[in-house]
């Protein structure tokens, strides 16, 4: 029960503003929390991270996207795809904590009703 | 549609050099660099908060499809960013506020036909074809066409608004797509 | 003093191109993006935010003298900033964490000598003079030098330090300045 | 006694991140409040509103740096000047609310201990 692993990101880790991707597992959730800026950069450290927690199929993945101050489509592919996964094991998927301008790009992409969105990481273990 | 970018006026004409002029490597790691720049620059030529994110995102996503798709990851390929601010009348120089800003965007990858540039029908849920879409509905005028002799131009422009910058809906006014 | 900048490898020679290369204008409205530019790479390349900030300050410093005193406040004239990630033994590219970041700054400016470029006696309380005392505080080596045929080179590099980077005595540490 | 003024940075107005400086006139101190990042863009618009405020010869004139995350040496330039005319007039001069890189620069000015430096606007009064 005990996955609690933080991952630098290969490419900033050393620095104190390094992409990060924090993994907590509840037992009723795994909430994935990335930090930092989630760009063409970072999108395959979080890729990495959410496959990897993926393949033991749990019931409930929140992405808690509050220390993300920026997204880009590549970010954006990653979700989707992990969307997908969630979908093939019957994952629920919920995203949480989205800063103004990573819910913007949702909306640009006309994601923002096609994923499970809540508030915060509370509200995203019973939605 | 896209393909309508006008003369921008003489401050901004292909025979001025840009204000701002970025050559760098093709590699992910630049690319933050190139948004808080190009982020920074709108900033100080009067456009508001949220316009600036979304041009340092239609930057980033143009630079990713070069990155990707025009030197297939190579990450020591260049690509060169230019910046001209965009005066509509008789110009006044960088410092006066400009009406909008042009940035275009050179490689030297393999030449594509433009029209083979265009996002996915949104519809179909998967990873991919976002960026396209993403410069479309983020900026005013987009135009890819071929250098001269080797590589892609994509000629983006981004006009002003005034104060309250209202452009939530940015992404809902523009409908129409394709190269 | 400040003249022993090193060749600092292979990959930061100068037969190679710089990772990174801004043309910028010679107006301080540009000055911020700069900064921002530079910040944000030297990040992704390691630096810890505190020598971010110190990097992006001397870069801020040794633009502001060339626009004031190389080019007399012209804010059309060209400055060139580049940048390379400098390896201490085998490379390794840019992706792996660099021992240093080399910074030139060119300019087309009339030519001093580089002994003039040397700061002022600091218990003298006055503004000006402070410039070159903060870009030899801030970073690891510093060189001035004639270009070629014209203007002025500003080599600096800053080295990077583990995790812990401990920085904040090092305006202490430099006593000794002057061209 | 009402000399509360906000005037925007030539350079950057009409975004909401222009860089401003507001006056407040508060009988016993004029507070002189800038807010952006003070370069050699900004600093000649503090500069004017500080000769400006400096006419009147205040008895006691804060510059309150709480909302300026970065400073340049033609900003530490500026306030040098400010300082020497607040010599001259016998003017207590009190900086205050640096953040910690506008702090760093004045250290490596060797003026951190030249200029009277309080930790708020609150204790500038009184110091
Ligand atoms: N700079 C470019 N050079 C060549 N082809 C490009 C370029 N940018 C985009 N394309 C083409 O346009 C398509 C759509 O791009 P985009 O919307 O960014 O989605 P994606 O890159 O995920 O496929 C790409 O698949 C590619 O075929
Ligand atoms: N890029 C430059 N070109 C020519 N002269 C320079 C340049 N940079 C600095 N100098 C000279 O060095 C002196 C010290 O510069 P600095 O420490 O920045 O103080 P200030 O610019 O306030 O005089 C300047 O007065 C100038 O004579």
């Amino acid at each position: 029960m005990a996955d609690n692993s933080t991952r630098p990101g290969f490419a900033t880790g050393g620095s104190d503003s390094a992409f990060r991707v924090t993994v907590n597992n509840t037992g009723s959730a795994v909430v994935v929390l990335p930090s930092g800026e989630i760009d063409l950069n970072a999108s395959p450290v979080l890729r990495q991270e959410l496959k990897r927690v993926q393949t033991a199929r749990p019931e409930r993945l929140i992405v808690d996207l509050s220390g993300v101050p920026y997204m880009d489509s590549s970010g954006v592919a990653t979700l989707v795809e992990a969307m997908q996964i969630a979908r093939k094991n019957s994952t629920r998927l919920v995203l949480c904590g989205m800063q103004d301008k990573v819910r913007s790009i949702f909306e640009i992409a006309r994601l923002d009703t096609v994923f499970t969105i809540a508030p915060d990481s509370q509200a995203a273990m019973t939605v | 549609m896209g393909d309508n970018v006008r003369n921008p006026g003489s401050c901004a004409s292909a025979v001025d050099p840009p204000q701002i002029r970025l050559q760098l490597m093709s590699n992910p790691l630049y690319l933050s660099g190139a948004r808080e720049l190009v982020s920074a620059v709108a900033k100080r030529l009067g456009f508001a908060d949220e316009a600036c994110g979304k041009i340092a995102l239609a930057v980033d996503e143009a630079l990713c499809n070069v990155i990707r798709h025009g030197y297939g990851r190579d990450p020591n390929r260049p690509i060169w960013v230019s910046i001209w601010p965009v005066h509509e009348c008789g110009c006044g120089g960088p410092d006066v506020h400009p009406g909008a800003l042009k940035i275009v965007i050179e490689d030297e990858a393999r030449q594509v036909d433009p029209s083979v540039i265009r996002s996915r029908d949104l519809e179909e849920i998967r990873p991919g074809g976002l960026g396209v879409h993403i410069i479309r509905a983020v900026m005013d005028e987009v135009k890819y066409e071929k250098r001269d002799n080797v590589g892609m131009r994509l000629t983006m422009i981004k006009r002003r608004r005034e104060e309250a910058d209202n452009d939530q809906a940015e992404g809902d006014r523009k409908e129409s797509e394709g190269g």
